[in-house]
């Protein structure tokens, strides 16, 4: 007979996981309140879902506290890992979060939100992407990638239309092919060194001088192609711009941000011994990768007419963008990128949020997509407040000063330079240039053309309600106002990167 | 003296600027007065000043720092001294009679005002070009003068030929003046400064290879202003403005502003005689050139300016030989009775509406007395008759041509000598005497104004008397002008060579008055031979210009525009945007929303990436038998 | 020997049977393919001493998801041929099967596996299932729970999905077409 | 408030341009032109307060920004930079007070203010990273203006405008970066600070590419040859107040900026670079001055002659020495002056005829005379004529370029000819004959407001060209300081580090607040 | 001759590519998801078998989970073939082609 395994509470450390549970635990109340009383109103969920995220987030600050004063520590078996990128990330998703949530609160009714399950599947969602950053184990960075995934696709399948639904297949099927590719990859690096924790693959391999290189080369491979699916790198990013179209544009920008961004942590974990390996062929793939993604989805960007496509290959493209930092790898480039994405936040959201804002049901007009150029023809004219701050959110993406993004984008050329990277800078603005040309193309079309006839200003904020403004307008001011917080944002996140060995 | 210097100077301005006042008003008598008695307040201060100077004064002021910056000093400079107060003379004298015979000649003009401004405004330019103690002041009324030029001469402006010769006129004077400039760069670069007097001090210590080069680009500045060969097609073309302009501008001052500027800087160009060779050699062409010109010409007013481009170039043989004191005495001989002849011209034009072919004047002398007496006495003196101021002031030139042994130059000058004699008679024969053509093409010609006659008279009296002021005007002059005096020994040749000289003169009025006073019709023959042509065209040089220069330029600018910037600089950035454009409109179909083709894209990246894997990953663990293959192969 | 001899069987019929699955014009040939080629696999995790995989697999492959897969081949109706084209399979041949060479080619050489140090050795003495159970609730404990979750979220959404609320669409409709099915609704209740 | 002077003139215009939105339509112009007045008065007061003792930077200000990475809120101003502000409220002003009653002038009002604003800033930026900041963000005013405002073909115009500027200074970006890590290397600190910069000696090599790097993004916007086709697009095609403010003082960015940071930071490069750029120079003096005689379209005439004449800052910047540089700095103001009078002037007619293709007019003089009077003083001072302002800046900089290299300056000279060759015959083309089209037969001679902003700008053409003094000895001090600078440089050429003697420099990084 | 981890290796790759290949063909979603499982499966041979000859407990726990998460899989993916099924009446996914470019 075995003997009794007995641990203590104590060592888990529970409270690393305190954050993840917090948002289970809001999922789990949605679906037993639905059980007692039908037919609530979905502002009750979503002022629920913000509580719980608010209460997640409080944890998050708790534990920055801890990890300030005390560094990285662990949970669970060094399973779950606190760690500077960990805590900075969760930051973003549930701040992003935070700000998606009260979309839902939309004037006009869509379908998802008349389910008290989309709110569950979404905490459930964000608490598999709080996962996904905790931890450096392969199987659990699978299992919150997959349980995150899977409910994704359920929320974009939710919004009940066949676009959507096209969206969500795709989007499915792909992700089940990544699914296996990753599993292979991890498989493989298994084979090699015995173990699925990155920094035991990571100390193996450094101890064995990379012998048998193909083998951990066909393993980073396989990795990498599961991880590029997530984060929309071409040529695995075929389903972003379908399934960005397919889903309602409030959810379109929630997935630019939140899943991208436990996929580059991930990557983060994963390519950082790799790029400091001295192996030219990762420099070289990841240098081909960050090019390629930029130019090809900006240039694809260009010739969109409908502007919330348009965004999905900017959006692509921006993920390019941020992918140089894990090529540079240096503390600064890391700082880079989560600076870079907290910024992105802000301002992507806040375009995504403008969209869906002016979402509209049934217009004969604009039948085939919900948001072409045309539409915003002459809205300066109509609705000057919202052109104003749609363009300003343009303006920003494009990295246009003082707002947001450049902050970000300045950081991150700054970063490159700063390691010997000039190539890569210059591709970098290059590139900036030209996704300069399509975000103007919305500019040209608020500000410089004439209205179209018969249409009423009111169709640019028919779906606005509260809620909404004041997410744009959050959106907005941290858009506009950037400049205040970089200061604390950088110092901030250089610390905890720093101190967690990035 | 300082305030009379500032007065002399000034007043034209002032006139100049209240006549702008009345611009835009109906014509006004007031501007033309008060403009006339300013320009006489500046005569007089300026005969206050060369009293002063005459007695060994000299002025020398400054106003204010114009420039100053990195070791640049310019300031705002004004120096009276014996040749500025010459010219002061010259130009306040003349300008205020033709100030005064405007008022009668502009009366009907509905620019009345305007004109006196732009008038006034031009002395002013002219003024301070004289005046000014540096080069850059002399720049600033070079361009002035110049500017007023191209006011005046487009004064007309509904007329495209006198639009188009004020674009001419200054288009041409500046490319002069980008010799002036680089030449003022080049005087800067190598003395440190452009006051006058540093400049003469500093330059003899210069390597002369700059001096000859400083020399010669200052020289190119005035062929422009004294529209020398080649650029001297402007000047004719320039009568298209006002007589009295031409008068004024084209005849008496400006043009001989390049010889002021030799003569001011004589003290350069006496370091470099070969470049004064040159200078006088150019002068001696054009004089030659010009009168040939002049001979066959249908136009009285072109013939006067052809005749002042004659005389320019005896000013540029004295002052290129070295006789500045002689050149500067016949360019105040020139400037009265040139002016003269202008004004003479004017009254002429006056009665005959504006028609300028003496071929269809004759006779006009009956109704013109008085503008033919003073006609005939400003021709006298162009010609060189005795006593008349030309003999006093050109014929030195041809002895001095003679006595520094330049004995072509002597040819050439000598025989234009002759030359001017006939084309003036020519001139005066066909429009004073013979048959009255005028009426068949139904002229009422009238005498002009008695005040404007009466502003004539002065230039006709110092056109007859200034030759006799010669010795006093070398005593004074050569106060700072070198002193040489050119006489022919012995004595007999220079007699001698005086009378051939008259001779010559006599014979060439007396031919021309023969042919033309009792002019017939028309020589059908001699107009048909080859030398008629080139001369009537002026040697088609307007015609080369406009060939070779103005339509080729127009030609390379357009080309330039539609080939070079908008077909390659801007298609090439256009190209880059289109290219990327394109681009993707070619292969946005990549993703063409089939499930099947994205999942293939995926394991196409996996695939490659595994190749590219793989490849490395063995180039990595077996480098040396992949060496070894790779030798097999034939690679090393 | 033996060892040798079911690996190859095995090796050969798993081969084969996916080989059908993904060939194959008949749906329900495909399905059954996929369930033998599964229930094969069990086999091998037998032969391999992961007794409590093998029962997993048989139970969970077998006979949930195949069951789920049947259901929904009734469902959609495909139990008949299915048209496929074959225009661009040759693409398709070629990129899989330089992935799987290209793998392969690496594999065939040795692993450095064998000087690696186990983290989780099985228990001594323990049996499989045990040492997994050791191993699962301490170590994994978390993918555990996580495991858990995500049934949930797929269960919640399997029931989301398929349910009737999702046949009408309040996306589609415009706000007075939801404010009249509303009020009938209210009118029933009344 | 005299300590914070300078961000009072920056951001004043954009508070008010905030403030614009709750402004009825109908006050609107009112309320724009008297902004326009307190910033040009403010701007003044500059003047008023400017130590002419000082020859560095003064009035600075400075505070943290992202304080980790060196960003700073500093702000100073020399006596380049004064008159240029001074200038460019004052075009904000005069533009406002002579806008044509058009379409949504509220958001023309409110556009123009936040320009002001980055014009203001970008003089007065300290910081290389505000200057950025300011530098791009300008183009975001203008691109409005040309893009709602403009011609038929204004969309091309304004994006073409704005990507290719944008894409300059994104390299000009990387420039500032690779600056800052230098600095960040040699002294182990953060600093976008360019008066810090300023001591910072960079190898030859370092010194070429950033030199280049900053030359793309400056040589877009002044624009120098090969980047320059932007500009007729959208001069051509902006209204005439964006194409007087573009001209006026947006082109001017860019020289300014060679002066702010090539001079100084690469002096060697700077030097190395001399005759490439020389050449460049001459091909848009006498090229663009070609092109612009080619032209048939009068505003055409004038962007194209902008290029020319920014050919002549450019080589008097390159000069090196203290009489060109100082020239060129005039002659931007010169240039300021005069094309944006020229640009209003072309807008006057084509606020009556709607059309600015020359063929359409000629015989302008006999309907407009006073039109054609300020017109041919403002054409006069743009080829050059002494006693205009233009001369002063023409005259030295050639000058100044002619001690670099005298074939090369030989040839710039031309410009005197080029110049008065497209500028007469477009001037006889239009003013001059008789009055061949009968549209312009009874054309309204030049109004009131027109007059109320051209009379400043002809009189301010002659003042300065009679009596250039007081604004040419500032620029000469701050001239001289950065001229010094690179000689300090070039004493210690070649290694990476600070330079030895900063005592001296210390004057240019130090706030000084001396109050008159 | 013995059975070693090579050996389940290349067998495992083997089948990950049938997988890939039907995946890459299928034009029948329902036969699509049978891939996907295919390639997870042979996932699953890698892991136990490296499980078996490391004698490591981990390749176990992974094929565990990836056996859970295919279950889950199934039964998201057959609730979207449902939605869609309903709403077009058929799982081709050449008929899938709304969105493109």
């Amino acid at each position: 007979m075995l003997a009794p395994i007995s641990f203590s509470m104590q060592s888990l450390n529970i409270e690393t996981i305190a954050p993840i549970l917090v948002t289970i635990a809001g999922g789990l109340f949605i679906l037993i309140m639905d059980l007692f009383k039908k037919d609530l109103n979905k502002s009750l969920y979503v002022v629920i879902s913000l509580l719980f995220l608010l209460m997640s987030f409080g944890f998050l600050i708790d534990l920055s506290v801890f990890f300030a004063a005390n560094g990285t520590f662990t949970g669970f078996f060094n399973l779950v890992v606190v760690d500077g990128i960990s805590l900075i990330s969760q930051f973003i998703i549930v701040g992003a979060s935070m700000l998606f949530v009260p979309l839902a609160l939309s004037s006009k009714r869509f379908h998802e939100f008349s389910y008290p399950e989309f709110f569950a599947l979404f905490l459930f969602m964000i608490a598999g992407f709080q996962i996904m950053v905790s931890t450096d184990n392969l199987i659990l960075i699978f299992l919150g990638l997959e349980s995150a995934s899977l409910a994704l696709y359920t929320l974009i399948a939710l919004h009940n239309r066949s676009k959507s639904f096209e969206a969500a297949v795709k989007y499915f099927t792909m992700g089940a092919l990544a699914a296996g590719l990753y599993v292979f990859g991890a498989m493989v690096l298994y084979a090699i060194t015995g173990s699925v924790e990155i920094h035991q693959i990571a100390s193996i391999l450094v101890a064995n001088h990379y012998i048998n290189l193909a083998y951990v080369l066909i393993g980073i491979v396989f990795l990498f192609a599961a991880l590029a699916f997530k984060v929309a790198i071409i040529p695995f990013h075929t389903w972003a711009p379908d399934v960005y179209e397919g889903a309602s544009a409030s959810m379109a920008g929630y997935m630019s941000i939140v899943p991208k961004i436990a996929g580059f942590v991930v990557m983060m974990r994963l390519f950082e011994f790799l790029v400091h390996s001295g192996l030219p062929w990762i420099e070289v793939i990841l240098y081909a990768s960050v090019v390629i993604t930029m130019t090809a989805s900006n240039i694809w960007a260009l010739v969109q007419t409908d502007v919330k496509r348009m965004l999905a290959y900017s959006s692509i493209s921006h993920a390019g963008f941020v992918l140089s930092a894990i090529l540079i790898g240096t503390t600064q480039a890391n700082t880079a990128l989560f600076l870079y994405w907290i910024l992105f936040t802000f301002t992507n959201l806040g375009a995504f949020s403008m969209l869906w804002i002016s979402r509209q049901k049934n217009l004969d007009k604009w039948k085939s997509s919900d948001h072409p150029y045309e539409k915003f023809s002459g809205m300066i004219h109509t609705s000057p407040v919202a052109a104003v701050i749609m363009g300003i959110f343009m303006l920003s993406l494009a990295g246009v000063p003082p707002f947001a993004l450049f902050w970000g984008k300045m950081y991150m050329i700054s970063s490159a330079v700063t390691s010997g990277f000039t190539v890569l800078a210059v591709i970098m603005v290059l590139n900036s240039a030209i996704a300069a040309f399509y975000y103007l193309k919305l500019i040209v079309y608020m500000f410089m053309k004439e209205p179209v006839s018969n249409v009423h200003g009111r169709i640019y904020t028919m779906n606005t309600s509260k809620a909404l403004s004041t997410v744009i307008g959050v959106a907005a001011i941290v858009t506009i106002f950037a400049i205040i917080v970089i200061n604390p944002l950088l110092e901030i996140i250089t610390s905890f990167v720093y101190n967690s060995g990035f | 003296m300082e305030f009379y210097l500032y007065v002399a100077l000034f007043a034209p301005l002032v006139g100049s600027l209240f006549s702008a006042l009345f611009t835009a008003k109906k014509a006004n008598k007031i501007t033309g007065y008060v403009a006339s008695f300013l320009l006489f307040v500046s005569f007089v201060a300026s005969g206050i000043l060369l009293y002063d100077v005459w007695h060994g004064g000299s002025v020398h002021v400054h106003l204010m720092t114009w420039i100053n910056t990195g070791g640049l000093y310019i300031p705002f400079g004004f120096i009276v001294d014996n040749i500025s107060v010459t010219m002061m003379m010259v130009v306040t004298t003349v300008s205020m009679l033709v100030h005064i015979y405007s008022i009668g000649y502009m009366d009907h003009d509905e620019g009345f005002n305007r004109f006196f401004s732009y008038l006034s405004a031009f002395v002013f330019s002219m003024m301070i070009l004289v005046m000014s103690d540096n080069f850059a002041g002399l720049f600033i009324g070079w361009e002035g003068v110049g500017l007023c030029s191209w006011l005046l001469i487009g004064f007309w402006y509904h007329k495209e030929s006198a639009s188009w010769a004020a674009n001419e006129a200054f288009i041409m004077n500046r490319i002069a003046d980008v010799g002036m400039l680089i030449g003022i760069f080049m005087i800067y670069y190598t003395t440190g400064s452009l006051q006058y007097d540093k400049v003469f001090a500093a330059l003899p210590s210069a390597s002369p290879y700059v001096v000859t080069l400083i020399g010669s680009l200052l020289f190119i500045g005035a062929m422009g202003k004294s529209a020398q060969f080649p650029l001297h097609t402007w000047l004719a073309d320039a009568m298209e403005g006002p007589t009295p302009v031409s008068a004024l501008i084209h005849a008496a001052t400006m043009v001989t502003a390049g010889v002021f500027l030799i003569i001011r800087s004589h003290a350069l160009y006496q370091m470099i005689p070969n470049v004064g060779e040159f200078i006088a050699s150019l002068g001696a062409f054009v004089a030659i050139f010009a009168a040939s010109m002049a001979l066959v010409n249908r136009d009285i007013k072109r013939i006067v300016a052809y005749s002042t481009l004659s005389q320019l170039g005896y000013m540029f043989v004295a002052a290129g030989l070295g006789a500045y004191w002689i050149a500067l005495f016949h360019l105040v001989a020139h400037a009265f009775f040139k002016s003269l002849l202008f004004l003479g011209a004017g009254n002429v034009m006056h009665a005959m509406d504006d028609e300028l072919d003496p071929f269809k004047m004759g006779g006009l002398g009956k109704k013109m007395k008085w503008t033919l007496i003073l006609m005939v006495i400003a021709s006298m003196a162009l010609a060189g008759l005795v006593p008349f101021a030309g003999f006093f002031s050109k014929d030195p030139i041809i002895e001095a041509s003679f006595v520094s042994h330049h004995y072509i130059i002597y040819a050439t000058i000598w025989i234009t000598a002759g030359l001017t004699a006939f084309y003036s008679f020519r001139m005066i024969g066909l429009v004073f005497f013979g048959e009255e053509r005028y009426k068949i093409f139904g002229f009422h010609p009238h005498e002009a104004y008695r005040f404007m006659l009466l502003a004539m008279a002065p230039l006709g009296i110092l056109s007859i008397i200034i030759g006799f002021f010669r010795t006093p005007f070398y005593n004074f002059i050569t106060n700072i002008l070198p002193s040489t005096i050119y006489e022919v020994h012995p004595e007999a040749l220079a007699w001698g060579m005086n009378i051939a000289t008259q001779a010559l003169v006599v014979l060439f009025i007396w031919y021309p008055w023969q042919k033309y006073a009792k002019f017939k019709g028309a020589d059908k023959v001699f107009e048909q031979h080859f030398i008629y042509k080139l001369l009537f065209n002026q040697y088609y040089i307007p015609n080369f210009y406009n060939k070779c220069i103005v339509v080729p330029y127009t030609r390379v600018s357009n080309f330039f525009w539609m080939s070079i910037d908008l077909k390659i600089v801007d298609a090439t950035v256009d190209l880059i945007a289109n290219t990327l454009y394109k681009t993707g409109k070619k292969t946005r179909y990549v993703q063409d929303g089939n499930l099947s083709s994205m999942l293939k894209w995926m394991v196409f990246g996996l695939v490659f990436l595994l190749l590219m894997a793989v490849a490395y990953g063995l180039a990595f663990e077996y480098p040396s038998k992949i060496a070894e293959i790779l030798l097999n192969l034939g690679v090393h | 020997m033996f060892e040798a001899i079911a690996f190859y069987i095995f090796s050969i019929l798993t081969i084969i049977m996916f080989y059908i699955t993904i060939s194959t014009k008949q749906p329900l040939y495909a399905l059954t393919s996929l369930g033998a080629g599964m229930i094969l696999i069990s086999g091998f995790f037998f032969m391999l001493g992961a007794d409590f995989l093998g029962v997993v697999q048989i139970i969970v492959y077998t006979g949930a998801i195949m069951a789920l897969y049947a259901f929904g081949m009734m469902f959609f109706n495909t139990t008949k041929e299915i048209q496929e084209p074959r225009h661009d399979s040759g693409a398709v041949v070629t990129l899989s099967t330089v992935a799987a060479i290209l793998v392969i080619m690496i594999f065939v050489g040795p692993i450095i596996g064998d000087k690696m140090v186990s983290l989780y050795p099985p228990l001594q003495g323990a049996t499989n299932t045990q040492s997994i159970g050791m191993v699962l609730f301490t170590k994994y404990l978390v993918p555990f729970e996580l495991a858990a979750i995500m049934l949930l979220v797929a269960m919640v959404a399997g029931i989301v999905l398929a349910g009737k609320k999702m046949d009408r669409s309040l996306t589609l409709m415009t706000e007075e077409e939801i404010a009249m099915e509303q009020e009938a609704k209210n009118k029933v209740l009344v | 408030m005299q300590d914070y002077i300078l961000s009072i003139v920056i951001f004043f215009p954009a508070v008010a341009a905030i403030f614009g939105f709750i402004i009825n339509k109908n006050s609107m112009r009112a309320y724009g032109v008297a902004v326009g007045v307190i910033e040009f008065i403010l701007s003044l007061d500059l003047w008023w307060i400017y130590n002419p003792n000082i020859a560095g930077f003064q009035l600075i200000e400075k505070i943290p920004v992202i304080a980790s990475f060196g960003i700073n809120y500093q702000v100073g101003m020399n006596g380049i930079s004064l008159f240029i502000v001074i200038m460019a409220s004052f075009f904000t002003m005069i533009g406002i007070a002579s806008l044509t009653p058009t379409k949504n002038i509220k958001n023309m009002i409110i556009t123009l203010l936040l320009l002001q604003m980055t014009m203001a800033g970008v003089f007065l930026a300290l910081d290389a990273m505000l200057f950025y900041a300011f530098w791009e963000f300008s183009l975001v005013p203008m691109l409005y203006i040309i893009g709602a405002w403009g011609g038929p073909l204004r969309i091309y115009a304004s994006v073409k405008f704005f990507l290719y500027t944008f894409t300059g200074s994104l390299i000009m970006l990387v420039g500032l970066l690779f600056m800052a890590y230098f600095y960040y290397q040699t002294t182990g600190v953060w600093s976008f600070s360019i008066p810090d910069w300023y001591n910072l000696v960079l190898p030859l090599n370092y010194q070429i590419w950033l030199f280049i790097a900053f030359f793309i993004g400056f040589a877009v916007k002044v624009p120098m040859f090969p980047f320059h086709t932007w500009l007729p697009y959208a001069h051509g095609q902006a209204p005439t107040i964006g194409s007087v403010i573009l001209a006026a003082i947006l082109l001017k960015m860019g020289t300014y900026a060679f002066i702010l940071f090539s001079l100084p930071m690469f002096p060697d490069a700077s030097k190395y670079f001399v005759y490439p750029i020389a050449i460049l120079s001459l091909i848009m003096i006498i090229y663009t001055a070609m092109v612009a005689y080619a032209q048939k379209d009068l505003k055409q005439v004038v962007a194209y002659s902008s290029i020319s004449h920014m050919g002549i800052i450019i080589l008097g910047i390159f000069s090196l020495n203290i009489i060109g540089i100082s020239g060129s700095v005039f002659l931007m103001i010169a240039h300021g002056i005069v094309s944006g009078a020229l640009f209003l002037l072309v807008g006057v007619i084509y606020d009556r005829r709607h059309t600015k293709m020359m063929n359409e007019f000629g015989g302008l003089a006999h309907v407009m005379p006073r039109y054609a009077t300020i017109f041919g003083i403002i054409m006069m001072a743009s080829v050059g004529m002494p006693l205009t302002i233009n001369f002063i800046g023409e005259f030295l900089s050639l000058l100044g370029f002619f001690k670099e290299s005298h074939t090369l300056a030989i040839i710039a000279v031309f410009a005197i000819v080029v110049g008065a060759i497209y500028m007469l015959t477009s001037y006889k083309k239009v003013f001059f004959g008789n009055i061949t089209n009968e549209a312009n037969r009874h054309l309204p001679d030049i109004n009131a407001r027109e007059l109320l902003a051209l009379i400043p700008l002809v009189i301010i053409a002659i003042w300065l060209g009679v009596y250039p003094n007081p604004i040419l000895r500032p620029i000469t001090k701050s001239v001289t300081h950065i001229v010094e600078i690179m000689h300090d440089k070039e004493a210690q050429a070649g290694r990476l580090s600070l330079v030895s003697n900063p005592e001296k420099l210390a004057l240019a990084s130090q706030a000084t607040r001396e109050v008159r | 001759m013995s059975i070693g981890l090579g050996h389940y290796l290349i067998l495992s790759i083997i089948l990950f590519a049938i997988g890939l290949v039907g995946v890459m063909r299928r034009k029948n979603l329902l036969l699509l998801f049978f891939s996907t499982e295919i390639l997870l499966n042979s996932v699953n041979i890698g892991f136990v078998a490296i499980s078996h000859f490391h004698h490591d407990l981990t390749g176990q726990m992974f094929a565990l989970f990836i056996i859970a998460v295919a279950a889950s899989e199934v039964a998201v993916g057959l609730g979207l073939l449902i939605v869609w099924y309903k709403r077009q009446n058929n799982i081709n996914l050449d008929q899938m082609n709304s969105m493109k470019g």
